[in-house]
């Protein structure tokens, strides 16, 4: 009974956070509104019997990435409240909307066919412990998992290469040599 | 001396490849001469090849003798060899083609004096007479052909041969075009004798089995076209006419002596397939060919047209002896009508030629005086063409007359028919008579014409000679008289026999001469003596040929020309524009879809939830249905 | 140095082990090779090399036509290797009675175009890609691997295009792209059908793409074959070509340099015939009987139409095409009559049609260099200026008519006469295309050679000898072919024989038996003929 | 009622669908860039939700990885939109529109 | 092996020889990197470009050992078969060695000219390689995904470094944005496959697939559909392609050529490993499907390719209907038809990798007008017949590597009865014959006197066409080896 409430709250905090991201004007709201879908998600995670998960969701995304948005944004000063009515491009509108209704179609029927997916499948991964699932997340992080846990540090890199390259200045300032294919 | 029969086409061959190879160095009048020289040679062979045939058997084909060369279209059972087969037909044939060829080139010696092209003449000359005995040699049906096209070519090239003239150049395609309609005749006839008997060698041809009705009536009409063709009947005869502007000893020798009678040969070649129905066929039209040409040659003015329809009307009594199954009188007529047209044509020739190239009767006259020897050579022709007796005319036309009265359904209208044109036949020659060598002159001064070189009036002369006396190779009434026929009967698989008795033949004889010294008469009557008004004897209607050619011309120039364009527009605008069509299409299609590439990333992404979309809702609902 | 290394080549070898039917293919792309290494500094050089390296293959040819067995139905001069065993692909090589005579043709043509024709600028790609059409030409005419085929069938479209494309006329770009795609959209369902056929036919004995092996086999269903042959058959009626088809040929042929357009006429509309008999008629027999009759209907429109539209032509290249469509025509017809003289004339008429065709190209060609134009109308009474010219185009002319004593005629008849056993109304119908084609030839000639001539047709120049003699071997072939083709035609009957007795074998066609010639006595029959 | 794991992960649907129709319907680069997070989201909890079902951990450890990814993504990303935005202020998604056709 | 909950932890065994290869790769970016960030001003291109080089050397004989160790000792896989090391991963290890030589030596010369920082770029070209080889040879979808973003996201920086033309940062924003939209969707279809069959790792998924029956497997299809959306994207077929074209003409030249042969190869490798490999048993299921891309890609690749002018352009959209070969070849769900993909694939990036160093030679990007090669043939012949000879072969004209591709598929298609793709494919060939001859007419077909362009080509790209050139012409004409090596290489899914 509880649960069910717990997970009632959360989900509609998680949906009014989403729709207030796409729906908001003004890119600072989207961002505050994304907050609150992750929070959200953080709770339904501790609801999950994810705890460790839940906190990282909270640390990672609303503490660096989110920061990270607002901090660009205000940094381009793009805080202006944009209209969305005129914004949109012909057809975008409708084939929008015809892939919202679509997808939920979808899930409608998979959830009126379905009902609960059952998988045969049994624990992989070594099975849920209860509450010690940091030590579990670790044993799979380095076993099973290790592989795609030193990629990251690839991903990382090229991140970080990737960030340098595209904000600095550009050393070359020279102005583009005629035909030389600039803007038109 | 049979063996040598090779010689005979191979001598103007050689005279060719020399003149072809020197003639320009050789120049007048060595180049001549040496043409002449190789149709004489080739004559003179053909004597020894003649009188080795005498010599031999004439029974149990003993006079049919076949010289093979090499297979030529050796193709399964299809065996066509490269062959000359000598019996009495083809040398019958021969003897006058050379010979007369012979006298024409000697003529032309004299008459293509001081042409740039004189030595062309002659190689194209040559050229003519080696095809002309290929055809007439030739041991099966191909090689025939091969003469018989090679006579096509040779005639386009002479009739065109002042080619700079327009008129000349079409008068040359048009023969060669209209002759091909035959020769398609000739080709399909080949072809069906060959399906059904399996050969198209001559004496196997006669020798085997009849084909069925159908075939053989198909074959017999299919070959009438052929020669219907060659020869000028109706209705493929128009190119004949418009063939004299071609060189006057052209128009005697391919015109009327040589290759116009192919088409006879081919038939009389052919008579063992040709079938009752077909010869009916062959008759009429033949008969119709005479006549109509007859009544065309009434009003012509110009000296050689009036000879070209003239020519028409003969051959259309030798195909009204073929088709009343008289091919001994139909090879007769062609033997003297050679001496006697080729006369007639040789000495206008020189007329035109000692008028300065005049063609026109209305401005000739008395002539007689001024080239007596022409004038008194003509003379001879006329009275030969007209059919008095005792001239070889005479003889052959009144053979055939009465073979057409003998002809089973429709002798009699047949022989009427012929009747009248030999009266139109005696009526219009005298008319050229008199208007050219009689009355009065009506040249200026200034024309004086003279009698022409030697070169020119011998053959006149020789001629002459046959044209009086070449009736004597069969002379009626007496059985042993008939030398031709004795001759040619080998060829035959059922000579054909007059059954008339002596007085019909007597009665149809005096009123075949009767008609023609009518004619005669009434020609003196109206155009010497002016007893009878001329004017309303040269209708234009007759003068225009009865406006077929004309038909012709409109229709071709018309419908032809425009329906041919209208396949050309429609092989460029459909055929052709239906293949750039696909292309434009395929452009289209891109221009459909190119908006989808319009460059907004939200667009772009449309593309791939929208895929997403379609391809999950396929998975997962293609299984729920 | 090419040329040493060839030479000793065939030193090495005795003449017996010497695969000479694949250094035939090999020698002219080591010309091309040498040629594109020759410095730019000699131009003068490019095309007497390349003519060196072409006529050594075409002494190959003759060597080959030399040492051809005249009674061997099958294929001689063969030679195997192992290309691509991976997908049952080999490199198969091998010449019968059928090809024997495009290859000499082939062989001869090129190095007479190489030397014939003028550039006027790039020799050394022209003699190049001349040299790589050779070699292209002979391998499709002597590939027994279907694989092998279509990659030279394909191939050959590259230097072709290159050719219109570099040295043709003002609309040359259209014409070559056309060419190009059209043929390729032809051969693109063929590629398919290749595949299938192998695939299918695959059975336990596993895939080949050899012809010889596949043409055995006949593993396909009747439908599968039928469907089959129409892909083969329309890449190749596209390359023939055939009404509808065609109207890339007239663009190709009009908008080529002359040597393009000769050794377009001559070799590579072969390649649709030929691909007809070798691979229609020889992998399906069924399926081409099932489809003769159309076919047939084709050719026989293909010999009227083409005459007809030819007739109307203002640009004589145009003309001479169209008059191409004409040709093969009858060729088709003759293919798809079956009989052994039909299909030994339509062979016999395809290298007439090389010839004569080839011949009228180089005319047009020569007239174009003296007058740079060929507009019909532009051109009158030459052969008042040019009577040796004119007497050339004439005798060409004569043949492409079909006068016999010339080789025109010789294939024509054969091709009429066999299919009239067969076929009797097409034959009947298609021999009407004689006259026609007296009509458009002798029209044309009498436009523009006769008549009075202006004073530029007076001015225009005679034939000069070097032309006469690079016309003299088209003449010497077209006389010599119209009078005896006995030695081609007994070496083409026992392939055809062997070709029609396998259709027969695999269909229900029987060939008709012709009418032995019965020798009756005349005496028997004089009382029942009339 | 019982909340079973198909609650979950119909929430997650929902969440990427949000996500995905904020993409297609806003052209600011931001929020585009946060409608992909909000996508991401809609994954880790739907990863969640079957880890619990299957009583595996490798659920949860994926989502780890995406965290990752979805860091590297916003900073390559909002590294983009510095730059672009930098020579061409305020531009907005449809505002990148040269290439096309 | 998976040590479960004993309270000892015992690591997954580590195959270092299989991880060779991309180690060495990170560790020359990691080099350049530092290097050039202590000597900033002594880092020339050349540095970069040699230790990129000798890097792909090195890695390049690694992986022929290896492939010699898998064809005598069999496949294997390590690291909680994470890493697979069969034919097919090494097969793609060196196609994309290949790649990298090729694109650092046409880069090379062209950073200078475009003031592009090399060891930047090369660093990014390096990781993206390993990411590309790590793709190939997963054996874990999370694996496989983390390889995609390494290679996507250096792809859209590398795009972007090309900072001062506008074209260059707008295609990499698309990139990127569409990257990312199609990205989590290949996530979302993991999380489903996760759920349906218990695990990411493609072993225990095949052999989940093989031995379960579902009661119903929504699940898993919607799975099945997801990840071919997000691979589909990455090799750019229809209808997810739209943004190859922009992106590759924004891009430079030599990135282009990255992403048009590597990029889509890695692309491809995961397709087939996924579905080939894992999916095996579905493939009733997801061969139509392919089979429809197949002929959408085929289709609008050909047709919108004639419509362009941009050279650049057009050879996008041919690389985007030489996708849809490769599809065609995918749906046949044989090995043969594997097999012809791969073979496909690597001639194909010869030709492209070829094609694109001239391009990039002919000068600036962002617009490459077809007018720009007018006369090419007069002025530079050889660099024209290597350009035709590049197009010839990918227009499929024989004698050349594309036709033997081209054959192998049309084979794989009619073997799979497909025989409808099979003639929509080469007619779709035609239509691209045309947009080639386009390029080649315009090269060789000008009126006399024109002056066509000569741009200077540095020696490092003339070795790259001679190289590419050379092996299109080798394999036109003795393909068997290489059919051979691709024979070789279908992916064998093994649990280590």
């Amino acid at each position: 009974m509880v649960d069910t409430l717990v997970f009632l709250v959360a989900a509609l905090i998680c949906l009014t956070g989403a729709l207030g991201v796409v729906l908001a004007r003004n890119p600072v709201h989207s961002a505050l509104m994304l907050v609150m879908t992750l929070f959200g998600i953080a709770v339904q995670f501790v609801a999950q019997e994810a705890h460790f998960l839940a906190a990282v969701q909270v640390i990672v995304y609303a503490g660096a990435i989110v920061v990270l948005f607002l901090f660009v944004i205000m940094l381009l000063g793009v805080d202006r409240a944009q209209n969305l009515e005129m914004s949109f491009l012909p057809i975008q509108k409708w084939a929008a909307l015809l892939f919202a209704t679509g997808s939920l179609a979808i899930v409608v029927a998979l959830i009126v066919v379905v009902g609960e997916p059952v998988t045969g499948a049994e624990a992989m991964g070594g099975a849920l412990g209860g509450t010690d699932d940091v030590r579990l997340l670790a044993r799979s992080l380095f076993s099973d998992y290790v592989y795609a846990f030193e990629l990251t540090s690839l991903l990382l890199v090229i991140a970080v290469i990737g960030a340098v390259v595209l904000v600095r200045k550009p050393k070359v300032t020279d102005p583009i040599t005629a035909g030389d294919g600039g803007a038109k | 001396m049979v063996e040598l029969v090779w010689l005979i086409p191979a001598l103007p061959l050689i005279g060719f490849v020399v003149l072809l190879l020197a003639g320009k160095l050789l120049g007048e009048p060595r180049a001549g001469w040496i043409a002449t020289t190789a149709a004489g040679a080739s004559f003179l062979v053909t004597l020894m090849v003649f009188v080795g045939l005498l010599g031999r058997d004439s029974h149990s084909g003993g006079r049919s003798y076949e010289l093979i060369l090499f297979d030529w279209l050796p193709s399964g059972s299809l065996q066509v060899e490269a062959g000359f087969l000598v019996d009495p037909l083809s040398v019958t044939m021969a003897l006058f083609v050379t010979g007369v060829g012979a006298l024409i080139h000697l003529y032309s010696v004299g008459y293509m004096h001081g042409d740039p092209k004189y030595s062309k003449f002659f190689l194209y000359l040559n050229l003519f007479l080696f095809s002309m005995l290929m055809l007439v040699f030739g041991n099966n049906l191909v090689v025939t052909f091969l003469g018989w096209e090679g006579v096509g070519a040779c005639s386009y090239l002479l009739i065109s041969f002042w080619h700079h003239r327009d008129s000349a150049a079409t008068a040359g395609k048009k023969a060669f075009v209209t002759n091909r309609v035959g020769d398609w005749g000739f080709l399909v006839a080949t072809f069906a004798i060959w399906s059904a008997l399996g050969t198209v060698t001559y004496t196997e041809i006669a020798s085997s089995p009849a084909m069925t009705a159908a075939t053989g009536t198909a074959v017999s009409l299919l070959l009438f076209v052929a020669a219907a063709g060659k020869s000028a009947q109706l209705p493929l005869y128009v190119w004949l006419p418009d063939a004299m502007e071609g060189p006057t000893p052209v128009s005697a020798m391919v015109h009327a002596a040589t290759m116009v009678t192919s088409g006879v040969y081919l038939l009389v070649r052919m008579n063992n397939v040709l079938t009752d129905d077909a010869l009916i066929v062959i008759a009429v039209v033949g008969a119709a060919t005479a006549l109509f040409a007859a009544l065309c040659a009434v009003a012509q003015h110009d000296i050689k047209k009036v000879l070209a329809y003239s020519t028409i009307s003969q051959l259309g009594f030798m195909f009204l002896a073929i088709g009343s199954g008289a091919y001994v009188a139909a090879i007769f007529h062609v033997i003297t009508h050679a001496f006697f047209k080729a006369l007639l044509f040789l000495g206008s020739g020189s007329v035109i030629h000692g008028m300065g190239d005049e063609q026109d009767m209305r401005k000739m006259g008395a002539l007689r005086l001024a080239m007596p020897i022409t004038g008194a050579t003509f003379i001879v022709g006329w009275l030969a063409i007209a059919g008095v007796p005792p001239f070889s005319g005479f003889w052959s036309k009144d053979e055939i007359l009465l073979a057409a009265w003998e002809q089973e359904n429709i002798g009699p209208l047949l022989w009427v028919i012929g009747l009248i044109t030999a009266l139109l036949t005696a009526y219009y020659m005298s008319r050229q008579v008199i208007l050219v060598f009689f009355g009065d002159q009506r040249w200026d001064e200034d024309a004086h014409p003279h009698e022409s070189s030697w070169t020119m009036t011998t053959p006149l002369c020789v001629l002459a000679g046959a044209a009086i006396v070449g009736g004597a190779i069969n002379l009626p009434l007496v059985k042993d008289w008939l030398v031709l026929e004795h001759f040619l009967e080998p060829i035959f698989n059922d000579p054909h026999h007059f059954s008339s008795g002596t007085t019909t033949k007597v009665a149809l004889a005096v009123i075949s001469v009767c008609a023609a010294l009518a004619g005669i008469s009434l020609a003196v009557l109206s155009w010497l003596t002016r007893r009878i008004s001329t004017d309303r004897l040269e209708p234009d209607f007759l003068e225009n040929a009865m406006y077929v050619d004309s038909t012709y011309a409109r229709v071709v120039d018309g419908i032809g020309t425009s329906s041919f364009q209208g396949a050309a527009d429609i092989d460029e605008r459909f055929v052709d524009g239906t293949v750039n069509t696909v292309g434009k299409l395929t452009m289209r299609l891109g221009q459909l879809i190119r908006p989808a590439q319009s460059g907004y990333i939200r667009n772009y992404a449309v593309g791939v939830a929208l895929g997403a979309l379609v391809i999950v809702a396929f998975l997962t609902w293609g299984l729920l249905l | 140095m090419g040329t040493v290394a060839v030479i000793e080549l065939l030193a090495s070898q005795s003449a017996s082990s010497f695969p000479v039917l694949n250094a035939m293919i090999i020698v002219p792309v080591i010309g091309a090779l040498v040629v594109v290494l020759l410095p730019n500094s000699r131009p003068e050089m490019m095309r007497p090399i390349g003519a060196v390296f072409a006529s050594i293959a075409a002494a190959m040819s003759l060597y080959v036509m030399a040492q051809f067995s005249s009674h061997d139905a099958g294929f001689q001069f063969e030679s195997i290797q192992s290309w691509i065993p991976a997908l049952g692909i080999s490199w198969h090589v091998g010449i019968d009675g059928i090809s024997l005579w495009l290859v000499v043709l082939t062989g001869l043509i090129t190095p007479i175009v190489l030397l014939a024709v003028d550039p006027h600028h790039d020799p050394k790609s022209y003699t190049a890609w001349l040299l790589l059409l050779q070699a292209g030409s002979f391998g499709a005419f002597l590939a027994l691997d279907l694989f092998l085929f279509f990659v030279m069938f394909e191939i050959v479209l590259v230097p072709m295009y290159m050719l219109i494309g570099g040295w043709g006329y003002e609309d040359r770009r259209y014409a070559a792209t056309k060419f190009f795609i059209y043929t390729m959209a032809g051969s693109a369902l063929m590629l398919v059908a290749i595949v299938s056929v192998a695939t299918l036919s695959a059975g336990e004995q596993g895939i080949t793409f050899d012809v010889i092996e596949l043409a055995q086999r006949q593993a396909l269903s009747t439908n599968t074959a039928r469907l089959c042959f129409l892909a083969f058959a329309l890449a190749f009626v596209i390359k023939v070509p055939i009404v509808p088809v065609h109207t890339w040929l007239p663009d190709a042929h009009t908008q080529a340099p002359t040597a393009g357009s000769v050794v377009l006429a001559a070799v590579m509309l072969k390649l649709g015939t030929y691909g007809l008999l070798r691979f229609g008629l020889y992998l399906f027999p069924e399926a081409s009987v099932w489809s003769a009759p159309t076919l047939a209907t084709l050719g026989v429109i293909g010999v009227i139409y083409g005459a007809i539209v030819a007739t109307m032509q203002k640009d004589l290249k145009r003309l001479v095409a169209y008059s191409s469509v004409a040709h093969m025509g009858f060729i088709v017809l003759g293919i798809f009559a079956f009989t052994t003289q039909s299909l030994e004339g339509g062979i016999l008429q395809m290298v007439n049609h090389g010839l004569s065709t080839g011949a009228l190209f180089l005319l047009v060609g020569m007239l174009y260099e003296r007058r740079k134009t060929r507009a019909i109308d532009e051109l009158s009474g030459i052969q008042s200026a040019a009577p040796i010219f004119a007497g050339f185009f004439t005798i060409v002319m004569l043949s492409s008519i079909g006068v016999p004593g010339l080789n025109g005629f010789v294939g024509e008849f054969l091709v009429l006469i066999g299919s009239y056993e067969t076929r009797r109304w097409w034959t009947i119908i298609a021999a009407t295309g004689v006259i026609l084609a007296a009509l458009y030839l002798l029209w044309a000639y009498q436009r523009v050679f006769h008549g009075e001539p202006t004073a530029t047709d007076e001015a225009t120049p005679d034939l000069t000898l070097r032309e006469g003699l690079i016309l003299a071997p088209f003449i010497a072939g077209i006389i010599f072919l119209g009078i005896y083709p006995k030695p081609l035609l007994d070496r083409i009957e026992p392939a055809v024989d062997g070709l029609i007795a396998h259709i027969e074998n695999h269909s229900d066609y029987e060939r008709p038996s012709p009418a032995a010639p019965v020798i009756v006595d005349h005496d028997q029959l004089s009382g029942d003929d009339h | 009622m019982e909340i079973t794991t198909g609650w979950y992960l119909v929430l997650g649907a929902l969440l990427f669908i949000i996500g995905g129709t904020g993409l297609l319907i806003r052209r600011n680069p931001l929020v585009m860039l946060m409608c992909v997070e909000l996508m991401l989201n809609g994954v880790n909890l739907s990863f969640v939700a079957f880890s619990r079902t299957l009583n595996d951990i490798g659920g949860q450890t994926v989502v780890f990885f995406v965290l990752v990814v979805a860091a590297a993504e916003v900073v390559v990303g909002l590294g983009l939109v510095v730059a672009i935005l930098r020579r061409q202020p305020g531009a907005t998604a449809d505002d990148l529109s040269l290439l096309k056709g | 092996m998976r040590s479960l909950s004993q309270s000892v932890f015992v690591g997954p065994s580590i195959d270092w020889w299989a991880l060779l290869p991309q180690m060495i790769l990170l560790g020359a970016a990691l080099l350049i990197l530092l290097v050039s960030a202590l000597a900033p001003q002594r880092t020339s291109g050349g540095f970069s470009t040699v230790t990129t080089l000798c890097a792909a050397v090195t890695a390049y004989i690694v992986a022929l050992g290896l492939w010699s160790d898998v064809q005598t000792e069999g496949p294997s896989a390590s690291i909680a078969s994470a890493l697979g090391v069969d034919g097919f991963s090494i097969f793609f290890t060196i196609l994309i060695l290949t790649g990298l030589v090729a694109t650092a030596l046409i880069a090379h010369s062209y950073l200078e000219r475009e003031g592009i920082d090399p060891p930047e770029f090369h660093a990014l070209l390096l990781c993206s390689a390993a990411g590309a080889i790590v793709m190939a040879s997963a054996n874990d979808l999370i694996v496989m995904f983390l390889g995609l973003e390494a290679l996507s996201i250096g792809l859209y920086v590398m795009i972007a470094m090309h900072a001062r033309r506008p074209e260059a940062r707008e295609s990499a924003m698309k990139y990127f944005v569409l990257g990312a939209f199609s990205s989590t969707f290949l996530l979302y279809g993991i999380a489903l496959i996760y759920g349906s069959t218990g695990s990411t790792n493609l072993v225990h998924v095949r052999d989940y697939l093989g031995a379960v029956v579902f009661r119903d497997q929504h699940l898993l299809m919607a799975g099945m559909a997801l990840l071919l959306v997000g691979f589909s994207f990455k090799v750019a077929a229809a209808p997810f392609h739209f943004w190859a074209p922009d992106v590759y003409q924004g891009a430079p030249s030599p990135v282009t050529g990255w992403m048009a042969s590597i990029a889509k190869a890695a692309g491809f490798a995961a397709f087939l490993r996924v579905f080939f490999g894992a999916f095996g048993a579905h493939n009733a299921d997801w061969s139509p499907i392919v089979a429809v891309l197949a002929f959408l890609t085929l289709v609008i690749g050909a047709v919108m390719a004639i419509l362009q002018t941009d050279v650049k352009r057009m050879l996008a959209f041919s690389s985007i209907s030489h996708a849809g070969y490769v599809l065609v070849a995918v749906q046949s769900t044989a090995d043969a038809g594997t097999s012809a993909a791969l073979f496909y694939l690597f001639t194909y990036t010869f030709m492209v990798l070829g094609s694109f160093a001239i391009i990039g030679a002919m000068g600036a990007d962002g617009e490459q007008p077809l007018a720009r090669y007018a006369g090419l043939g007069r002025s530079r012949p050889v660099l024209a017949m290597a350009f035709t000879i590049l197009l010839l072969a990918q227009a499929g004209i024989p004698l050349t590597s594309g036709f033997v591709g081209k054959f192998q598929v049309i084979a794989a298609a009619v073997g799979h009865r497909s025989y409808l793709l099979a003639a929509v494919a080469m007619l779709s060939a035609v239509i691209g014959a045309f947009m080639y001859l386009r390029i080649v007419m315009t090269m060789y077909v000008v009126d006399e006197g024109t002056e066509g362009p000569s741009p200077t080509l540095h020696w490092t790209v003339a070795i790259v066409l001679i190289g590419t050139v050379g092996f299109t012409l080798l394999v036109g004409i003795v393909p068997q080896f290489l059919i051979e090596f691709a024979e070789d290489a279908v992916p064998v899914l093994i649990r280590g």
